[in-house]
């Protein structure tokens, strides 16, 4: 019963990472594409994580799965938070 | 006894860790590795002489799963050229870079450079071949960039980023190998290849790598600017021994591996560049305002004769004339290399004593330094050709199998090609005996004049009349008459 | 991407729609890397592939059964934040 | 067609494609970057070569073969942009 | 499941590669060719995920997207901010280039066709997985590199030994980071010793599963090169003769382990079969030690303070303002 969930679970989160990526495409500017971008990653990539951790069915590699997402989610918000500080000083400068 | 194959590689390297970490013996440490790695050469030829091909096979493992190691009379030859330039440019380093600030920097990567020569010598093994191409081509770069001006640095960048595109042409090749043949074990190689699409294909990219590396016409574009600029022992070390390295692979792979994939019209491929670059590189020279870049593009043109060997020796079907060209293309390379090492190491000395090396200013020259001065005759005799240089006899016998082959072609080009070079010596030696203050008060410079002397006299003399034992040496080989 | 042999073939078939569609979303993003305009846009979207590259490294650990890949994206995770912070202390940063 | 196939000849084109802008590009870190991405095609064809369906193992030979190179490139790299600034620092005097 | 359909990914894949490598070879801007090769990394990572190479995209995703990327934008920080400058060559030397990639296109795209369309055994490939039970680990790529190719490997050692050294030998350091803001420190403060416990793990599981010394070498650096962000001058790295030990550990451990087997009278690098486990994890230990200490230095650029007895000691500098 596990497999069809797991599959389900994949999907919707391809549907966050998709949405993610239209959203870089073409939301206006770069503080908006930055709050859809990581939003839908994370989202998108926790589903994925949990989709694959059951089809996977071990423990230890769901721990391992979770850890992937935990760092992808400090990851990307530290590094946005830079990125959106690293544009705000650019336009402060000239 | 084959273990003794190991001691060429591994003596310099550990001596550059130690010298990294103790560099306040550098130069000590240097010298005593290479008197140490020059005897381990001797052994080498000694026992190759004595029993023929040594193979080792790294690790235990056969060759093909492992790495073998391989010495035969080309690569024994090649080692003990390498050993003893190598100590002659030790000693004169030793007082060239005393107390300058490139000093640490040179002793260790100049060890690590001897290291990439003679692994790539004995190494059996394609992609270990390549390993070797990398290790030596960063070395080199680095050393011909510690002169640290704008000029060398600029040569050293255009260096790196040809001989890099160099191994990558070559790596492509050796995938190549590995996709048509599966093995990568050169003796393995040499039993299995037939003339197939997918060994053309391999070979002319890793031909096109080494013929980069090895500066022939038209790629020979970075050579003068990175030698000529160069601190002089690290040139003498780039002429003589670093393009020989490439130059020795194009031999094995024309001559032994792809022995009958090469057919007598590839040959001109390489006889074409070959005999454009003997007089290209002479005139050149000719013209040159500096020493170093005169010795520079006699390089180019000493290249040249180097690839007409070969595109001679790849006309002949394999045999007895077929071994005396590579015997005559190895004295040709060896008395190349002692020659132009020494004439370098003579160039070093004069542009320390006057301050520069324009040609011109060279007045008074011969009557400082007349210990540099003959060097400097002495090298330019071999390059020449003149007689009793090993040169004479090598290029004697391209002429006489030119002519007995047929092939006539490469009568005038050797015929011009030496009159140039004649030309460009006499040119220098005559600006050298010439009156005039441009060279400064003489100061003790002994010991950089006996090493290179030594490497003249070894050049002029020593191969002229002692070739004899080459003939016998060179054609054992590791890999030649394995083919189906 | 064929996979072993204990996944049922609707399994294999639905990861190869979803491997589709996740390199699918990153080609849209690599359209961002080349148009930019600004250097932090081609950040942006460097930042959605390295989650993209995360997540087609889980997707093929299960069609391909290679539990390996996960280590791999574990360090392509870790290697993005490191990039992320190269990729913003420049210029004007300066002692 | 084999996925060997489509990879090996993805390789080839990579390789092409950084031979012939190394060749002419003029700024040096664009013939870096160049050199970088040619190699990654020759890792390519290596890797390709070594591929074998699901079921049987893959040839570890031209894998450990692409690691050595791998590093190699990263170091070459390394000393590439090392000498670039050096020349870069003297222009500017 | 070898229809078309199963091949669609690896076909958007693909295209995605050259896609991405023909837009970072011809992009003038350099700022945006360096973003696009971190992408173009990052994919090839993903490729050899799909080849079966996981310890190639190990290496990758550390060294490739990574520590190049590093390395590439640390460059781009000594550029003049204009960027590019482009000099476009003649036109004759242009169309001989462009002459010469089609000529090797052809035949190249050929002969692979030919060769490659039917896949042929490799005896070789059988050799290495039937010896391995000799070789003292289990993860064929690790018997490869560690034990019957131990040579190239010293070898390739020596190359990363030898450009740092160029490096070290051509100049000195650039200049570092001022003190990071606390959105950098936060995330140097848990990224790093992540990056360690990283390294530490590869380094043990590359005996038996995807990983080994060279992957956790990278990944060792990485924090290094974190460091040196966050504003720490000497990133992480030794000072002296320790770090000159360190750079020269992995081949001095080699050549050790080598000559001593030899001594012994085993032959260079001829581990014996119980030991060579062992012998296999000390020298990757010391790899790893001495990769990390390289890339980490070759991401300072140059000499640092203190490198050789009477070089200014970095411990009395002044803090910068």
């Amino acid at each position: 019963m596990a497999e069809p969930l797991a599959l389900l679970l994949i999907f919707i989160g391809l549907g966050f990472y998709l949405a993610g990526a239209v959203g870089l495409l073409r939301f206006p500017d770069l503080h908006t594409r930055l709050h859809a971008l990581t939003k839908a990653d994370n989202l998108g990539l926790g589903l994925l994580v949990l989709g694959v951790a059951l089809l996977h069915g071990s423990l230890l590699i769901a721990l391992k799965l979770l850890l992937v997402w935990l760092l992808v989610l400090a990851g990307s918000a530290a590094s946005a938070h830079l990125i959106a500080q690293h544009a705000l000083r650019r336009s402060d400068e000239p | 006894m084959t273990e003794l194959l190991v001691w060429p590689i591994v003596t310099p390297l550990v001596a550059a860790l130690l010298v990294l970490l103790w560099p306040s013996r550098a130069a000590s440490l240097g010298i005593a590795a290479a008197v140490l790695t020059l005897l381990s050469t001797f052994a080498v030829v000694w026992e190759v002489s004595r029993d023929g091909v040594l193979e080792l096979a790294l690790g235990g493992w056969s060759p093909g799963l492992g790495i073998a190691l391989r010495a035969d009379g080309l690569s024994a030859v090649l080692l003990v050229m390498s050993g003893l330039v190598s100590l002659a440019v030790a000693i004169y380093a030793s007082v060239y870079f005393a107390g300058s600030a490139q000093r640490a920097g040179f002793w260790t990567l100049w060890l690590l450079l001897l290291t990439a020569l003679h692994a790539l010598f004995l190494s059996g093994d394609l992609f270990n071949v390549y390993v070797t191409l990398e290790l030596m081509g960063l070395a080199a770069v680095v050393m011909a960039a510690l002169g640290g001006g704008r000029e060398a640095l600029q040569a050293a960048l255009r260096y790196l980023i040809l001989g890099l595109l160099g191994s990558l042409a070559f790596l492509a090749g050796v995938a190549m190998v590995y996709a048509g043949f599966g093995t990568l074990d050169m003796a393995a190689l040499a039993g299995v290849v037939t003339p197939v699409p997918v060994a053309w294909v391999a070979l002319t990219l890793m031909t096109g790598g080494l013929l980069i590396k090895a500066a022939l016409f038209p790629l020979h574009i970075w050579l003068p600017a990175a030698h000529a600029n160069a601190p002089a022992p690290v040139s003498a070390m780039l002429s003589a021994l670093v393009v020989k390295a490439a130059l020795y692979l194009v031999v094995r792979l024309w001559l032994e591996l792809f022995d009958g994939v090469v057919t007598p019209a590839a040959a001109w491929v390489i006889g074409v560049p070959a005999g454009i670059a003997v007089i290209w590189g002479s005139w050149a020279a000719l013209r040159a305002a500096r020493l170093k870049l005169l010795a520079a593009y006699s390089t180019l043109a000493q290249l040249g004769y180097l690839f007409l060997f070969i595109a001679l020796a790849a006309t002949l079907p394999a045999g007895e004339s077929r071994a005396t060209v590579m015997t005559a293309l190895v004295l040709m390379a060896i008395s190349h290399g002692f020659a132009k090492s020494a004439f370098f190491l003579g160039a070093g000395v004069v542009m320390q004593q006057a301050g520069h090396d324009r040609i011109a200013d060279l007045g008074g020259t011969a009557r400082a330094l007349p210990l540099t001065t003959f060097t400097l005759a002495l090298a330019g005799v071999a390059l020449v050709g003149l007689p009793p240089s090993g040169g004479f006899i090598a290029k004697w016998q391209l002429l006489t199998t030119a002519i007995t082959s047929g092939q006539w072609i490469w009568l005038p080009v050797v015929g011009l090609g030496t009159l140039l070079a004649a030309a460009y010596l006499f040119r220098l030696l005559g600006h050298a005996f010439a009156p005039g203050e441009g060279v400064g008060p003489r100061l003790a410079v002994v010991r950089e004049e006996i090493p290179a002397l030594v490497l003249a006299l070894t050049a002029t003399l020593l191969l002229g009349l002692g070739a004899a034992g080459l003939w016998e040496l060179v054609p054992l080989s590791a890999y030649a008459g394995r083919g189906v | 991407m064929n996979g072993g042999d204990h996944l049922s073939i609707l399994t294999n078939g639905v990861l190869t729609v979803t491997l589709l569609l996740l390199v699918l979303s990153l080609w849209l993003g690599l359209v961002r890397v080349l148009k930019g305009p600004s250097l932090e846009d081609r950040l942006l979207s460097v930042l959605l592939l390295g989650s993209g590259g995360v997540g087609l490294l889980l997707l093929l650990s299960v069609s391909m059964q290679l539990t390996a890949l996960i280590d791999v994206a574990l360090v392509l995770a870790l290697l993005a934040a490191v990039t992320a912070a190269a990729l913003t202390r420049r210029g004007s940063d300066h002692g | 067609m084999s996925l060997t196939l489509l990879y090996a000849l993805t390789g080839a084109a990579l390789f092409l494609l950084g031979l012939r802008a190394t060749l002419l590009r003029t700024e040096l870190l664009a013939r870096v970057v160049a050199l970088n991405v040619s190699g990654a095609g020759v890792f390519l064809m290596l890797v390709a070569i070594a591929y074998r369906e699901a079921g049987q193992p893959v040839d570890p030979i031209p894998q450990a073969l692409v690691l050595t190179g791998l590093v190699v490139a990263v170091s070459a790299t390394a000393l590439a942009l090392a000498l670039h600034r050096q020349l870069r620092e003297r222009s500017d005097d | 499941m070898n229809g078309v359909f199963t091949w669609l990914p690896d076909l958007l894949l693909v295209t995605m590669l050259i896609g991405l490598g023909w837009a970072t070879v011809s992009s003038t801007d350099l700022k945006r060719a360096v973003a696009l090769f971190i992408a173009f990394g990052l994919l090839l990572s993903v490729a050899w995920a799909r080849l079966r190479a996981p310890d190639l995209a190990l290496a990758e995703a550390a060294l490739g997207a990574g520590l190049s990327g590093a390395l590439l934008l640390a460059a781009l920080r000594d550029e003049p901010s204009a960027g590019d400058i482009r000099k476009d060559l003649p036109f004759w030397q242009r169309s001989l280039v462009d002459l010469l990639t089609v000529a090797l296109a052809l035949p190249l795209a050929w002969v692979l066709w030919s060769v490659l369309s039917e896949p042929a055994p490799s005896p070789l490939a059988e050799r290495a997985l039937s010896a391995l039970d000799r070789s003292g680990v289990s993860n064929p790529v690790t018997a490869v590199l560690l034990n019957y190719r131990a040579y190239d490997t010293l070898l390739e050692l020596v190359v990363v030994l030898a450009a740092v050294l160029g490096v070290v030998s051509l100049g000195r350091e650039r200049p570092g980071y001022r003190q990071a803001g606390p959105v950098l420190s936060s995330l140097v403060r848990w990224l790093v010793p992540l990056l360690i416990l990283a390294a530490g793990y590869l380094l043990w599981v590359g005996a038996h599963a995807p990983g080994g010394a060279f992957q956790a070498g990278a990944t060792l650096a990485a924090a290094s090169v974190m460091l040196r962000l966050s504003g720490a001058d000497r990133a992480g790295l030794p000072v002296g003769l320790a770090l000159r030990a360190s750079l020269s550990a992995g081949v001095g451990l080699f050549l050790l382990v080598g000559l001593g087997l030899m001594g012994a009278g085993q032959g260079f690098l001829h581990y014996p079969p119980a030991w060579s486990g062992g012998l296999i994890l000390l020298i990757e230990s010391a790899a790893t030690l001495a990769i990390a200490a390289a890339l980490g230095l070759a991401y300072l650029g140059g000499r640092p303070a203190g490198w050789e007895a009477g070089d200014p000691d970095p411990s009395h500098k002044e803090r910068r303002p």
